[in-house]
Formats: C-alpha cells, structure tokens, sequence
C-alpha cells in the first residue's frame, strides 16, 4: 500500500492533489463529471472586496504547450463567494483553500478575515496576480510588500495562510523568505508568467488586457527551478504548480520540494484529470520506488 | 456533459474549405436542444480544445454531425483526421435554443457562415414541432455554400454572397425577407453581424447564438463572458454554459 | 516588391532574419546546408576572455515546447575565435555580430576591444548568461551593473553595441532603460529563462548543472511581452528572439517592436531553418498586407 | 549531410520493445562508414530530435535500417509510425568508424543493448574485408534478443544476459573470448560498459561509440562535448561531428 495522505498546516489531504485556483471555478461544474470529494483538497477562484467583472474579452489564448489568460479576477466578492459559492462545497469530504486577492492591504485583510470565518480550511493569498491594474503585481514583486500583505493577513486570520508567489521576478528565493519572516504557514508556487501574443491579422494582442499569465506545460521548467531553490533555502511546506499533465510531472514536482501539487489549466484539456492523477500516482510513486508521497518529497536534494 | 472519444463515422469536405464530421459516441444521446455545442481537443499540439455547434443528431446512428471552416490551425489539423480514428470530446456543452418554450407559426433563421450550422439541427426540430421555417443564409462566396438542398427541404431559403457570386450580395440583413409574419427569430453567426441583425429586427422575439474564445468551456473559468445590460442578475453571463444562446435583451454585444 | 531589407546600427541587412548567439556555433556546420550569404546577420556564439570547457554533461534536455541547455559559455577564448574562427566567415556576404561575455567587467572589456578591432560588424554584450556560475547573471539582473558594462564596453569599442537582456527580472523596463542611458546602440532580446528538470528515475536533474536556458516556442509569449513593453519606453532597435519556428512568429516579432529576429533552437530542429524563413517572409508580409519589414516594425502599438 | 523526409519502408517489432525499421531516401547514398548516426525528429510534440545509428545500409534498395528500442516517451511514439509514412531525418551524423585505417586480421565486436546496432553494419564491413569478426553482445534478457542469426553469419558470437535467462550471466566483459588473436576492438554501449570494456582491453588497439544527449546533432551547440585527456587538441571532442567513435585514449569517459 503507496501511502499517498499529505498532511499539511490546515489541511489534510488523502492525496497531494488539488485543482488551481481560477481553473476549478467554485467546482460547481466539475461535480458534473466526477465525485469532489475524490480531491485531496480544493482551491477556489480568487475572492476581492468587492465584486469585479474582470477584462474584456477576449480573455484568453492559445500559445505552444499553454494559454494566456487575463480573466482579471472576475468573482462575485466575498460575500457573494460565502453566501452563494462555498455552501456548495461543504458537504464533500475536501479541504477548502480560499484564494484571497485585492488591490490594497485593506483589501487582503478584509478579503482574508471574512474568509477565516466562513468554514474553508485555509487561505492562499494571490499576491501575483498579474491580470490587474493596481495592486496584486506589487505585492508580489517587492519583498516588503509582500511581507507587509503577509503580515497583516496573519494578523487577521486564524487559519494557515499560504502566500502564492510569482515568478515574474529576478529573486525568487528573497520573496520566499521575506513572507516566511512575516509567518506564512506555506507557499504556493507559481502563478502565471505574464506574456503576451499578437494577432497578426488584427495586428493587436489578442488578449484585451493586451498581456495576459502564461500557463501550462510551457511553464513547468520554470517552476521546477523556482521551487528547487526554495526548497533548499525556506523551510516551509510548498503546493506546486505549473503545466502538471501526468502523474511523472507530479513526481517531478515532489523531488523538486514540493509536498502537495496543484493542477491549473490542464483541467480544461480533460475536465477529469484530477481524478484520473489520484487514480494514477499510487502506481506511479510504486514504479519510481516509492512507498509514500512523503518520501518523494524534496528528493532531488539528497 | 461527458468527456469521452467518439470514433469518427464520416469525414468528408463539403465545401471550399467546409468539412462535415460525424461522430459516434454516448455524447449524441445526451444532446438536449439545437445550439449545443461539442469541445473538441484536436490533438496534443493545442493546447485549448476548440468549440463547434451540434449542426445535427441521428439517435439511431448515435451520431452527432458538425460542420466546420478551416479557419486557423487547429481546424486546419483537424481535417487530416479520418474516419475510424477516435477524437477527444467534451460535450454536448452549453444550453442551446429553448425548444420547450419555443411556440409560433413561423420563425426567422438567420446564419452567416460557421453561424449556419447550429441553424440546420434547429430548422428539423423547429419544423418537427409544426414551426414554419424561412432561413436566410450569407456566405462569402459561391464556393463556400453548404447545406443548401438541407436548408430548402425545410423551407424557403435566402442566401447571400458578399461578392455576389450567388443570390444577394451583400449580407444577411441585406436579403431579410417580410417580416410580419415572423413570430420568432434565430440567428448565429460573427458578432457584427448579430449586432446587425438585433437592430433590423427590434421588436421581434429572438434567440442570438454567440461566439467567444473558450478556456474550460463548461463555465469554470470566467474566459467567456458578456457584459448583461445594466448588470443585471448577476451583470454577466457566461457564453459557454449560460449560452451560446441568449435572448438580444439579455446580453451587451 | 516587397522590402525585407533592414538598416540597423553597424548592420545592414538584406532582410531581418539571423541565427541567435550559441545556436549556430561560428556557422561551419550549417554552410553545409545552405549558403550563409543569404543571412540578413549572423550572430556568433559567445567569446570570453580565455577559452571555456563550459558544464558538464548533459548539457541539454528537452521541454513541452522547449529546451533546456547550460553549456556554459564553452569557447576557445577571443583570441582563438578571431584567429581561428572568424576567418571562416569574412567570405561571406553577411554582417557579423560577436557575443561578449565575461565574469567581470575588465573580461568584457577586453574582449569588446579585442572582437572590435577583428573586422565583425557590431558587438552582443551576453549580460544574460544564466549557466555559468560567477558573473553574467548578476549583470543582467541588477541595472546598474548594466549600465557599467555597457559603459565600459562602449568606451572601448567604436562598434555599435546591442545587450542582451535576460527575462528572468521583475522590470525589463528598467534594465532597457539603464543601458540605453549607458549608450548602447540596440537591445537583443531576449536570453533564456533558468529553468530545471527533474528526471524521475535518477531523481536528480537532467542537466549536470542543475539548472539551464529555456528556450524554444515555450518562452514566445515571455518575449512578445517584453519587447511589446520595452518598444513602448526605450528608443533603441530590438532584435528579437526567443521560439521563433514560422514566419508568422516573425511578423508576431516585427509588430511587437522588434526590427530584426534572431533564430535560436529552432536551428537544431531544422537545420535549414533560417533558409526557408528568409525565402518565405515575404510572401507573409504580403499575406498580412505588409509591403516592407519597417512597415510592421511596432505595428502593434498603432 | 542533409535535412530530408524519407519513407518509411518497413516498421516492426523484432523483440521485445526493439524495432526494425528501415527508411528510404538520399541519406543512404551518403554513408561513409558503419558508426554514423540519424538524427530523427519523431513529431511536432518533441522539441529535440532522437540520435540512432544506422545498423545496415542497403545502396541498391537506397535504404538505411535502424535498430532502436523503446526508452522513453519519444522512441515510444516511434513505434506508431506506419510503413509508406515519411519522417524528419538529419544525416548521416559523425565520422564512424575509420574503415580506411583498420587493418587487422580479427577484430572483437563488443555491444551492449541499443549499443549493438552500429555493430551489424561494422561486423558486415570488416567481413568484406577479409577481417575475422568475434561478436560479444549483452542483453537484459532474453526476449530483448535480435539480429542474433545476424551476427552469426558473419563470425563466432557470445551472449550474455543480465538475468541469465540465455547465455553467460552477467555482463559482456563477463564473457570475453580468448584475447591473444584480437588486433582491434570496437565497442558501443552504456558508457559504464565502454568504461569496463577499456579498462579490460587496456593494450588492444581499439575504438568507441559513445552516447551522449544532443542539442544540434551537427557539430555547432556544443552539448555533447568529452574532455580530452590532458587538454590534448582543443581540449575536448564533440561526440556528434567528431564522434561518436573515438580512440580510448582519444576521451575521458
Ligand atoms: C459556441 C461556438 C460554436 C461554434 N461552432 C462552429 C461551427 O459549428 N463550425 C465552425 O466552423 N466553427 C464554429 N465555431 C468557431 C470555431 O470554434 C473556430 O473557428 C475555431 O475554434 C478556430 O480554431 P483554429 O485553430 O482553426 O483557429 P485559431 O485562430 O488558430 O485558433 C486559436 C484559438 O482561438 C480560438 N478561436 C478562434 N476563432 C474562434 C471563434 N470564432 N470562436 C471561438 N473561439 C475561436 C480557438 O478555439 C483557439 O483557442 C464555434 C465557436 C463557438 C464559440
Ligand atoms: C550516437 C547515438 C546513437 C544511438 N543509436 C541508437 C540505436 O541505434 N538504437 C537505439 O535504440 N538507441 C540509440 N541511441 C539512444 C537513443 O538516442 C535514445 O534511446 C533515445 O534518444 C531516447 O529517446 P526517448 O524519447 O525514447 O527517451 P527520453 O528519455 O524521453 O528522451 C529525452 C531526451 O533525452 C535524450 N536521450 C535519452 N536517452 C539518450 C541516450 N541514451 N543517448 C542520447 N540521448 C538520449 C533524447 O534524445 C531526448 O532528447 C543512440 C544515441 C546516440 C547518442
Ligand atoms: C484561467 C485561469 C485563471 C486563473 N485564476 C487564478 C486566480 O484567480 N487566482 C490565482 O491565484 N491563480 C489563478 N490562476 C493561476 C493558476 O492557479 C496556476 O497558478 C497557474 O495557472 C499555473 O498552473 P497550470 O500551468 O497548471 O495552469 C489562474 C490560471 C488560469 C489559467
Ligand atoms: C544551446 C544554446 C546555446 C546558447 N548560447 C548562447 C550564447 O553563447 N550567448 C548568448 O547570448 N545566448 C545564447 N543562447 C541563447 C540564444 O541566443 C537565444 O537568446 C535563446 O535561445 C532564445 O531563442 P530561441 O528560443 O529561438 O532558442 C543559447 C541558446 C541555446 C539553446
Ligand atoms: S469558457 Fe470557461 S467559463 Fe466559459
Ligand atoms: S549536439 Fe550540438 S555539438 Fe554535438
């Protein structure tokens, strides 16, 4: 028996995988196709103040091996995501991550403080969101104002508090340890690189916001770097993300530093590829020479 | 909504650039209404899936039937699959035209270009129901017609060419036949065009079929929504799941 | 007629299209293939101080989309490379641009005067070097570094001098913007992103040295992105490079800001790459209703 | 050297997880010598292309063959390739092995796995040319065996298997023929084989291919480098265009 449970602050999970956040929805409409309660744990879409409509559309592109996406945070606000999202949720046997974004320290600590109190498991803070005009970028390219968001965030919320950092940025391992200084319980990494493709019919981008964040399999490598590095310099647990497709990508992921992973886009190639990784990893880790999820974890520093 | 591998039963070009696709598979037994569409994954090269309408159903065969425009890459990939070989499916997605709540004499279709298609599994069922059908159809160009005889077995039929070279030239709203009669229109086909034809024929009752790039298309990622007039319900919807169809009242083109 | 011809700082080119740095060694090999007189430029692989061995092996490993490599800067020196490479290529009908690179300043400067005086046509400073352990990076990360190489090595140099900037930074903006204060001549754009991977089985990374370059259509989007902005805040010529396999990516390039492209891994997919898209451009121009490259040139931001 | 689709003449299975598969094209007209290689893209979905040796050349068919097994993800997709299909080739790669400057009366062949291929086309070229030929191969197991009744036609062969399950157990320099006949040694397999097999043949003249990742295939990337022992020549060797045969005392392996 592979033993695949992953214990991490706020949430313990029977396996390490869970869909991203903005890719899942509230999970409403993956319920159609599998059973949620299947998933190690839920990230739902991002949670602001107010309630925001987002970009125009178009909002999202193809690019080799990934998309672009500039959703810009659409969501109903806090309090339409506690009152009308996250009833449905309660009753299957899955953590809730609540992703918190905002435009102002006000904002991440209102967002994360009604959060604390609505039922989900703990908090992942979007400091990276790079679809918006003010604020999310900021947060997650300056240390001090990462470590300012973190803080405050901390001081408002009762749960575990994962900080979602970008990779859109020259020191990786400085944000790490400034938001491990202000007492994050966990990192999520990485959000979207931001980038850009330009229709050459319509000789504009193709995104209305013009940039959008790079996903999928493109990314990985990237991602992989990111957490190799620090894994070896911050002592927090982290939730892995970017590209993963198949269950080699999430031992890839784990024996970089990762102790959970978390599946983004690929959820719109195959609206089953959470349950069908679940279904897959024990065999996996088994051909790798695994017994536990655990094991793997961190392996490529030994 | 299933995801699912449906072989393919024929695959066959109709017109310039115009191929008709018939898969097999659980999906052709789950479609509800005319205006659904499948989510199609062309191959591992793309990383988005690609949404066509349902332009008809056999629920003998178990089939569904698309009609589809090369228009970039993916399309273009698409036409060297043949028959026999499997396709990766996600559908029968969105919500489609209303049949139930659907109850006049005589209705308008109006279709322009990879518009048409949803348009033809409409007429049948429309006129199943007892429901007059004219159809206006507007195409590029001679060479790109398709599906006419179909169309014309179900009623009258208009079409337009922007060059001419067959029936109108000009567009769809160019060749709008009487109005007075029609109880209800339907039209699908590239936004300006719907603009077009939502002012032409304000104050008739209608359904708008839309086209918008798609992330998830099943309403999980917000890639796909249009603005609704003064924000109401919830100031958006999304076309994938709330749509394709929508009434012209409910949405800001 | 359409006109591909391009008229950039030291480089008068028959049309935009020439192998990037590194991926076209000193052109040997691929005048096996075709005639390097066609080449609008031709960019020859980085020269340091004294000759190289580079990394360990492997040095390369495949990604969706992509590539990795960390050769390290690998080269017989300057001295070597004007006396035994650069001879080879004088015959031929094309500008040639030297890579510079160095782990201090004095190194680029040394080898900027010396490649200056050894009859190429302008100069590539790689302040991007993301596989090698010393120097490079720190210069392509931190602006005011770049300004002072960029300073040195036009202080010793009469050629025009294009940097190389590096994608892996929060503000490419800010790096553009110090080396054009520090009078270079045009930006290349851009170099890798670091990125890893991990190979399941061995659980250790695939590349001896951990981490290499990401490079292929993967990173398109990134550098779309970045020459998009830069275009917009910094007066100086871009070439522009990262993924390109298609004339339609070069247009994509040309509309975003840059003047020129440089074709990187895609060399080793097809070694006539750079033959074939020259021989096509212009049927594309025409196809998007361009009659010269320097109509589309920033095309985008009309 | 060139870049050229060539057909696919014969794909198939020859043991468990090894193909046979032969191509048609100008390339074969351009082999110089048993040891040089192909540069295979497989498809659009795997950035780099697959390095394979040329096992046989066949000038009056105009075709090459090429032994290769399954190893991961891209030779996997490999084996899908029809016969009639075309594929990406770059070729023929490297120098291979000197025939001009071999002049012995018996040679030993030493191959391991996926080593053994580029042995066949050496074992037929030195037979032609008078050289007796003494052939060592090393499997994982006996299902993984090919060209077997090969190798004998053209001199004497011992096996050996990993697990023993035909042959000596263990591995090729567990099952080396008397030495005192041989004048030269070609050897070709995983580098901790070639390592061995140097040390044990320490003395015979010989020769190595050696595997290595590549990027360009073709001399001008550099990934594929060795050092040199003492800094001889420019201090290293590219295993593409200089290789990937060498002397022993030539590389540090
Ligand atoms: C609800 C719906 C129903 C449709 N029904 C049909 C149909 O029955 N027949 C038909 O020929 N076409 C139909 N289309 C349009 C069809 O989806 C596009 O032509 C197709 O996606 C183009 O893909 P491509 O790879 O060839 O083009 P590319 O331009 O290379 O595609 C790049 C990306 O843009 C998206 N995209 C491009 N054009 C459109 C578009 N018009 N709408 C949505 N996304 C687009 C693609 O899906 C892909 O993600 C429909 C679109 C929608 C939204
Ligand atoms: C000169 C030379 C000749 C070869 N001849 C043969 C032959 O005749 N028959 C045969 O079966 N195999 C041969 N190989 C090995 C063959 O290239 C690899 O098995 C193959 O590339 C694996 O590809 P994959 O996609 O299945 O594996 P993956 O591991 O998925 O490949 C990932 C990447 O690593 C590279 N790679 C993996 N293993 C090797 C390797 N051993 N050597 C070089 N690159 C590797 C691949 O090319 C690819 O870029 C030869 C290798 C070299 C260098
Ligand atoms: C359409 C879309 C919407 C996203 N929305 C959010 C969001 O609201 N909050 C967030 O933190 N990340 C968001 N992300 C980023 C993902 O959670 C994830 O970090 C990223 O996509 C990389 O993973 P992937 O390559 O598996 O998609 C979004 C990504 C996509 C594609
Ligand atoms: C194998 C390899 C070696 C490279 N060596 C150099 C180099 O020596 N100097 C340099 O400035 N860039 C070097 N680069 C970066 C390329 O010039 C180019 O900026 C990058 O690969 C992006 O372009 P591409 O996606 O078309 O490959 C190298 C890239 C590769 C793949
Ligand atoms: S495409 Fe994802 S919500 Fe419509
Ligand atoms: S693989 Fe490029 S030099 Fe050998």
């Amino acid at each position: 028996m592979i033993d695949t449970t992953v214990k991490l602050p706020g949430i313990h999970m029977k396996n390490p995988i869970m869909p991203a956040s903005g890719c899942f929805g509230f999970g409403k409409e993956f319920s159609q196709f599998y059973d949620l309660s299947l998933l190690g744990a839920i990230i739902i879409k991002a949670s602001t103040g107010e309630r925001r409509f987002g970009n125009q559309t178009p909002r999202v592109a193809e690019t080799s091996s990934g998309m672009l996406n500039a959703i810009g945070l659409q969501n109903p606000g806090v309090d339409g995501v506690i009152a009308d999202e996250l009833p449905f949720l309660y009753p299957y046997k899955t953590p809730i991550i609540a992703n918190v974004a905002g435009s102002t320290l006000e904002e991440y600590s209102l967002v994360a403080e009604k959060l604390s109190k609505s039922g989900v498991h703990a908090l992942e803070i979007n400091i990276s969101c790079p679809n918006v005009k003010e604020g999310g970028v900021q947060f997650g390219t300056d240390p001090e104002l990462a470590y300012e968001v973190t803080k405050q965030v901390k001081k408002v919320s009762s749960l575990p508090v994962y900080i979602k950092l970008s990779p859109n940025v020259t020191d990786i391992v400085g944000l790490a340890k400034a938001v491990e200084k202000a007492g994050a319980d966990g990192l999520s990494m990485i959000n979207t690189l931001t980038g850009m493709r330009i229709d050459p019919h319509t000789r504009k981008p193709i995104i209305a916001n013009q940039t959008g964040g790079l996903s999928g399999p493109a990314i990985k490598p990237v991602a992989i770097r990111m957490i190799h590095q620090v894994y070896q310099e911050v002592d927090l647990p982290i939730i892995g993300m970017g590209g993963i497709e198949t269950t080699d990508d999430i031992v890839e992921y784990l024996l970089a530093g990762a102790s959970a992973v978390a599946i983004g886009s690929a959820n719109f190639k195959n609206p089953n590829i959470c349950k069908e990784l679940i279904h897959e990893l024990p065999e996996t880790l088994q051909k790798f020479g695994f017994n536990s999820v655990k094991e793997a974890v961190g392996g490529a520093h030994h | 909504m299933l995801r699912e591998w449906m072989t393919i039963v024929t695959h066959q070009q109709i017109a310039h650039q115009t191929y008709l696709l018939e898969l097999q598979g659980e999906i052709a037994g789950l479609v509800d209404n005319p205006g659904q569409f499948v989510h199609l994954q062309i191959s591992e090269q793309y990383f988005l899936r690609r949404p066509v309408s349902i332009a008809d159903v056999s629920p003998i065969k178990g089939t569904i039937t698309l009609l589809y425009k090369v228009m970039g890459e993916g399309t273009e990939a698409l036409t060297k699959k043949g028959a026999g070989e499997k396709i990766d499916v996600v559908g029968p997605g969105g919500k489609g035209f209303p049949m139930d709540e659907i109850n006049s004499k005589k209705a308008l279709l109006i279709g322009g270009g990879i518009g048409i298609p949803p348009l033809y599994y409409l007429a049948k069922e429309l006129t199943a129901k007892g429901i007059e059908v004219v159809s206006v159809l507007g195409f590029r160009s001679e060479n790109d017609l398709f599906y006419l005889e179909e169309f014309k077995s179900l009623g009258e039929v208009h079409i337009t060419t922007n060059d001419g070279s067959v029936g109108t030239q000009g567009f769809v709203t160019d060749a709008l036949p009487a109005l007075d009669t029609i109880e209800t229109y339907f039209t699908c086909g590239p936004t300006v065009m719907l603009k077009n034809v939502k002012e032409k024929l304000d104050g008739i009752p209608g359904y708008i079929s839309i086209e918008e790039r798609m992330g998830c298309g099943i309403g999980a990622c917000f890639a796909c929504v249009l603005e609704t007039p003064g924000g109401c319900g919830k100031g958006y919807v999304k076309v994938c799941s709330d749509g394709p169809v929508f009434r012209p009242e409910e949405v800001i083109l």
